[in-house]
């Protein structure tokens, strides 16, 4: 299977086949949305759920799929230079501002000391939530831009803050457990939070984080995976993720 | 309504998927996992075919597998899924590392079954001139074949349980329903379904197991 | 010809070692019905184990057809065995399968086609009178029926040589004497070589042409059943003919 | 006193019902040493069993001084039989657990003291001369020493009736008289009951007081035993004796 | 020399979190467990205390912590956690789900050894007089002692391999760092090393098993 499903499209069949990998939300959703509009335009799309950060990338890398969108361009970058592969992108979709929540304070200033704090165990999202953390003051970082940091990376911790890593899932389960939670937008959502007005804190909308979708390199001149990025960066698609995710999902391009 | 529909809509291809994957995964995991557990058996010192060596090896090698997290199982053996199966992504593609973690867990229940087996019975057999091979299929599995049916129930509720764990790769199936719709995405109702249906399952797998056990147990 | 040489059996454990066998030395005549008798522990089943291997002596010599035993492979010991019939002690039957199929199991064992075996079997059924049983499992006998089973199996090959670990043990009288008549015969027509271990006076002296004596791991002593009878030399002899009145205790002190 | 009326057992299979015991009916006085013979499968262990409710009686009642067995709760047969020994055909031994502790069992069962069960156990070993075995586990025995096992645990816990179901059928005859005489004894002493299933006609001459002839299923006679011998009136009974040689085969037809 | 001390800083913690999380799991799991299974043993129609409605709802007990996958046990039993140990994060919280899900497999670990113990011994101990407690704790678990030895190895390194799952609420672990550093972030060195301390642990909980079984196995 050296080839993709969508390259080997016979000629007897005007659909081609698109195969991308997406995690749940929103990703998968939004390429559901999109399905129809595609299908007008002669691609079959076939969206695969992956539930992890890394399968999806050696399986494009692989050629077992097309293109996938789940991650942001910081962490595709860092994952290409480790694993020596080459991913690019196609363009971005949407950006997921992360924020923090907390059941217990009303104000970052109130954190007590030694208090618990639960951030993401991903590797796209662990440094990004203790980048955010670093640019709300509280602590500061061996290196002021570098995702794969860890708590370990702390050089300042003023107030002992104890950082839980916990999968990002499970983050707004855990509100009763800890004093403030670093959440993506879309878990918090999903149970019921608004970003907008839940949240101590945000990213800001100049976030790097925006979420691409990645392909092979020298495949974002593919005619197919050209049509996919002009439908995921339609009008309609900017509607769908301004009224599904209520303004805490930003379209990004 | 169409809340009824779009459940159904993600059931029934999940619960093929499930369906599709523990059976294959079973069938493999059994079939080289009773190869093991025989062979850890019966090259044990005191056996009917004392190997040491070979015992330690194939102990190792077993206990490695069982050492790995899963995750880092699947990823091992992409190479192996793509030589095996042309995929290393998808239902077809999670059946191997579903056998190959669930392998030498049947190995280790295959082994303990057949330690059960009554010595006596094994001397009649080598008295009559049995080979190693008959010793194994005469002897040793029929007269284990009750405590192995039970051990295979427990393996396939494992599997079951692992195959949630598919959705890494793309497997798909209904505990990675639940994971992805009733963990990720909050939604209740699907949770509710698909553990609703896997405790449906796992309660059919046990009774006819259990069903099988005492069916052929004659002691 | 079964010749005995130096043979002796130390079994070891954690708790030491114990020798039940101390250089044996016997010679068992082709076509001769072999008794062994001796106190409980003596070693009769250790030394009828080591004549086909199923116990390795720790040292002498066990020779078959002027075959070492001890020397064979394990293929060759197999070979020999399929002519070298066994009644357990403790029967020893496969639990899970019927009555049929336990005493069909040497002659699968031995490749012999599904019509012979069903005829064969079908017969040693009616021989030890367990014709209404043939589809009964082993847990649904009583100890005897378990016992004919045991003799059954033992005499499924037509092996040449026959051994008897308390083979009369678990019968009635009755039967026990339908099942020596049945022993004699086929030693008669076929000449095959029986040895028994017996407690039964009575089986001696029915069935044996000769007697060997085991006290504590040694022959005490080895002659024909006549003499034996005129003139038991050691002890145990003694004591067992005077139990059951063959000889007067008067005599025997 | 046991007495035993219009019992019998009605074994369920898949294959069918087979009824081992129909409608028995015995006294059994107290201290008497009763005796039951039977061909192989005649349905002795079955009655044997129903007397201590180890199987249950399709129909019929079993009364232990008086009492109906059958009537009895579950905590009520359990105190019964505390004070009945069984000698098991096949042994049936704690094989994790030493020779001492076997026979020790009944004793721990009974909450004796540590100090009691050492000393009864000890005694009992001497009695059948086991002492070196103490330590050994079941399978470093030979099976004479199983069944002296046996019959030291059932005679551990001093009981007031002696069930045996062919308790020295592995024994020499030396060691079954030793047995005998030990059995006489505590019955003399002690007044015990003794019940004794047996193929040996030495044994039942030796020691039994009254006699059952059990056949298919019924009581074909039951008298004392030198009537016995003197006018057997069943087949069965016939049989045994002449196959020992106290009936000539010429009277039995 | 910086990497060696950064890859104990990362390992001793992880280590010792495993230990705790593994060793307290696993004497939770078997002691309910063991209950669960002999209940479900003795239970049975023709066994020693027959309930067949009992042996139903436990069946169904047991069967019901099998299905549900580990990630949606670990949410569905959140209030249980901080119910019993205060909070649902962390790697004391975590040896709840882990005893939860290990418990009914330790169930029917121990179904199927006692099922093995010969019906003669348990026989002779009714004839004594011996209650049901008294044949379950002098007959039926020393009999099975070797068999049941091993089913406790086998739980052992099964709840070893799920408390690589332990990560997702922060539980830690040696499985968990596996994870999180040498899958997630690619830092080899870590994956290797972690790889190597569970094949060790494997392989010696396997070892330490076997003796023990073998040592308690006098047939
Ligand atoms: N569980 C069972 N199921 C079916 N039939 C049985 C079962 N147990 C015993 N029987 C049958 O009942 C009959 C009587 O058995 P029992 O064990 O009482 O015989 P016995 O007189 O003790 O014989 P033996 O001297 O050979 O021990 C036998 O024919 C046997 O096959
Ligand atoms: N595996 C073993 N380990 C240690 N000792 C053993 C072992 N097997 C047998 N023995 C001992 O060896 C001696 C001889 O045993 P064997 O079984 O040959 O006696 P036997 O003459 O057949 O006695 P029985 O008439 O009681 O069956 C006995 O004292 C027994 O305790
Ligand atoms: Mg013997
Ligand atoms: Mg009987």
């Amino acid at each position: 299977g050296c080839t993709a499903k969508g390259e080997d499209a016979a000629p007897a069949s005007q659909e081609k086949t698109l195969v991308v990998g997406a995690t749940p939300v929103p990703h998968s959703e939004i390429l559901e949305f999109i399905k129809p509009q595609l299908e007008e335009k002669g691609i079959k799309l076939e969206i695969k759920e992956f539930n992890d950060y890394v399968t999806p990338n050696l399986a494009l890398s692989e050629g077992e799929l097309d293109a996938n969108f789940f991650q942001h361009a910081p962490y595709m970058d860092d994952f290409a230079a480790k694993n020596n592969i080459e991913i690019v992108s196609a363009g971005n979709v949407h950006v997921e501002p992360m924020a923090g929540y907390s059941k217990s304070i009303k104000d970052l200033q109130a954190l007590e000391d030694g208090a618990a704090v639960a951030i993401p165990n991903d590797p796209t999202n662990e440094g990004r939530a203790l980048l955010l953390l670093q640019s709300q003051g509280i602590i500061e970082l061996k290196d002021n831009a570098s995702l794969s940091q860890t708590p370990n990376d702390i050089v300042k911790n003023e107030k002992n803050l104890s950082f839980k890593e916990l999968d990002a899932a499970q983050l707004p389960r855990v509100l009763d457990d800890v004093e403030l939670a670093v959440i993506n937008t879309n878990y918090a959502l999903k149970a019921g939070m608004n970003p907008l007005n839940d949240s101590l804190f945000i990213e800001g909308k100049d976030s790097p984080y925006a979420n691409i979708v990645t392909v092979r390199d020298g495949d974002t001149e593919r005619e197919d995976i050209k049509t996919l990025m002009e439908v995921l960066n339609s009008e309609e698609v900017k509607k769908f993720i301004e009224e599904k995710y209520e303004g805490a999902i930003i379209p990004a391009f | 309504m169409l809340e009824l529909q779009k459940l159904y809509s993600l059931m029934v291809p999940s619960l093929w998927e499930t369906l599709y994957m523990v059976l294959f995964s079973t069938v493999f995991a059994c079939i080289s996992g009773f190869a093991l557990g025989v062979v850890l058996i019966v090259t044990e010192k005191d056996n009917i075919m004392p190997m040491p060596r070979l015992n330690s090896v194939i102990g190792f090698a077993v206990n490695t597998a069982r050492s790995l997290p899963f995750i880092i199982l699947i990823i091992a053996i992409f190479p192996l899924s793509r030589l095996i199966v042309g995929t290393s992504i998808g239902s077809t593609a999670a059946i191997v590392p579903l056998s190959i973690a669930a392998a030498p867990f049947v190995a280790r229940v295959v082994e303990s079954s057949l330690k059960e087996v009554d010595k006596g019975v094994v001397e009649a057999a080598m008295a009559c001139g049995a080979t190693r091979l008959q010793i194994i299929s005469s002897v040793l599995l029929p007269e284990a074949l009750p405590s192995l049916m039970l051990g295979v129930t427990i393996t396939i509720i494992n599997i079951l349980g692992y195959s949630a764990m598919a959705g890494a790769i793309g497997g798909g199936g209904i505990g990675d329903l639940a994971i992805r719709y009733g963990y990720q995405r909050f939604e209740t109702d699907v949770l509710v379904a698909t553990i609703i249906v896997l405790i449906v399952m796992v309660q059919a797998i046990q009774a006819g197991g259990n069903m099988l056990s005492a069916k052929f147990d004659k002691r | 010809m079964i010749s005995i040489t130096g043979l002796s059996k130390v079994y070891s454990s954690s708790e030491g070692d114990f020798k039940a066998l101390s250089d044996i030395s016997l010679t068992i005549e082709d076509g001769e019905i072999y008794g062994i008798i001796g106190l409980s522990g003596a070693g009769k089943s250790s030394l009828l184990r080591c004549i086909n291997m199923l116990e390795r002596p720790t040292s002498g010599s066990v020779k078959i057809d002027g075959v070492d035993m001890t020397s064979l492979s394990e293929s060759q010991i197999r070979e020999k065995r399929k002519k070298i019939g066994m009644v357990f002690q403790h029967f020893n039957l496969l639990m899970n399968s019927t009555v049929f199929d336990n005493i069909a199991f040497p002659m699968r064992i031995a490749k012999k086609s599904k019509e012979e075996i069903r005829e064969r079997v079908e017969s040693l059924l009616q021989t030890v009178n367990l014709s209404q049983k043939a589809n009964s499992y082993p847990s649904q006998l009583s100890g005897g029926e378990k016992q004919r089973v045991g003799i059954a199996r033992a005499l499924a090959n037509s092996p040449d040589i026959l051994l008897c670990d308390e083979a009369t043990s678990a019968l009635d009288p009755s039967t026990t004497d339908s099942i020596l008549s049945l022993i004699r015969d086929i030693n008669n027509k076929l000449g095959i070589t029986v040895v028994i271990i017996t407690h039964e006076m009575d089986v001696i002296k029915k069935v044996c042409t000769r007697v060997a004596v085991l006290e504590k791991g040694i022959v005490a002593e080895e002659k024909g059943i006549k003499e034996l009878i005129k003139a038991p030399q050691s002890n145990t002899a003694r004591r067992f003919l005077e139990v059951t009145g063959d000889v007067r205790a008067a005599e025997a002190v």
